[in-house]
């Protein structure tokens, strides 16, 4: 672990900017290619949503905590976690187009656009517990300074 | 980010500062000439070289570009996905 | 207090720009000018590099914890914290131009630049238990949407 940060934060939803703000910021430092820079902000507003969303039911006192690492190998970690709700039936909730909001508001791709934006993708959840996402991506392997 | 914010008005306009607007639209021609120049999404650092500002700079303005794409679509969060969509 | 963060990272100087970038990111919502933006991101700098430089004498393997809040009237606060090896004496070391650094390396103006940019600094020490720095700043009154 090269480097590492945690983040807490309100479960606002002025935070999600603030979160991928944050990151951007981070994982700058390995100088990401901005097609990764904007996948790994994408990856992280879909967490931190979903866990202002979904985890606290938009309630404004839950805490979300980030926290973002990198090693030497230019292998990123996101974990996004709340105290929330927790989900039912996690398989289900990962596939395409599942949702337990409204269709109209809900696009139920979240975790869909997490896992085609970062190689890795776990969820852990329990009911009335709360959810941690666990995002792990390789930055471009060929990189030199 | 703010920069943006703060040229909203009641009739819901945006207005952003001369300075921020050309910004973007040099980043976005910069990305695009890189992009075509390597063939593949250009680093964070080469976009500030061919900007000739600090990264940080860069970031900033990703970020006002960023908000104001939401802003112009808030019920369409693909919006948010312009970079790396090429 | 309407909002708030927390930011734990590790003492490492490339950490001193996500710092920067974080708290203009949290404090964006608030649409700062760019002034107020430049002075707060300067202050932060000069905390959590003294935290760095200083309280843990560039061990990178201490925590930096960075606390943002602002309410309904625009009041600010950044408080800055380590737990190094704490201030001896804290009135002198807020004197400008004193610094316990290398003459030709630091400048000694940290306290006081951070006295300029934000309307209150409160320091808090104990020798080998850290330091803490909190600045107040009320951002511009006669704001209105
Ligand atoms: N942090 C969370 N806490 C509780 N439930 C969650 C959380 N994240 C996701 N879910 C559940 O998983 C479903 C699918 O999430 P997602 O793919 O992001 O789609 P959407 O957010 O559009 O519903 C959500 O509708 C919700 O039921
Ligand atoms: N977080 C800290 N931990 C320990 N000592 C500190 C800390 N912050 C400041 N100091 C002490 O206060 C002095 C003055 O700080 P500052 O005004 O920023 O000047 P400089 O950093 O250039 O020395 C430092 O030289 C150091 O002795
Ligand atoms: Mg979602
Ligand atoms: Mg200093």
């Amino acid at each position: 672990m090269v480097n590492k940060i945690k983040i807490e934060f309100l479960s606002l939803s002025v935070n999600e900017s603030f979160a991928r703000t944050a990151v951007a910021g981070f994982f700058s430092e390995l100088d990401p290619t901005i097609e990764e820079i904007a996948e790994i902000k994408t990856s992280v507003s879909e967490a931190v949503s979903n866990a202002i969303i979904h985890g606290y039911k938009n309630q404004p006192t839950g805490i979300v905590t980030l926290e973002c690492s990198y090693d030497e190998e230019r292998k990123i970690t996101i974990s996004v976690e709340d105290t929330g709700v927790g989900i039912e039936d996690i398989e289900k909730a990962r596939e395409p187009l599942f949702t337990t909001g409204s269709p109209e508001e809900r696009a139920g791709m979240g975790f869909t656009v997490m896992e085609s934006f970062t190689d890795h993708v776990e969820v852990t959840s329990n009911l009335g517990e709360g959810t941690r996402v666990l995002m792990i991506k390789k930055l471009d392997a060929g990189y030199e300074l | 980010l703010g920069e943006i914010k703060r040229y909203i008005r009641d009739d819901g306009r945006i207005k952003i500062s001369r300075q921020m607007k050309m910004d973007i639209k040099r980043l976005k021609q910069a990305r695009d000439e890189l992009y075509y120049k390597i063939g593949s999404s250009p680093k964070l650092s080469e976009l500030a070289e061919e900007m000739d500002m600090p990264v940080e700079r860069v970031l900033e303005i990703m970020e006002a570009d960023d908000a104001l794409c939401n802003l112009q679509s808030i019920d369409d969060p693909e919006s948010v996905r312009q970079y790396s969509s090429e």
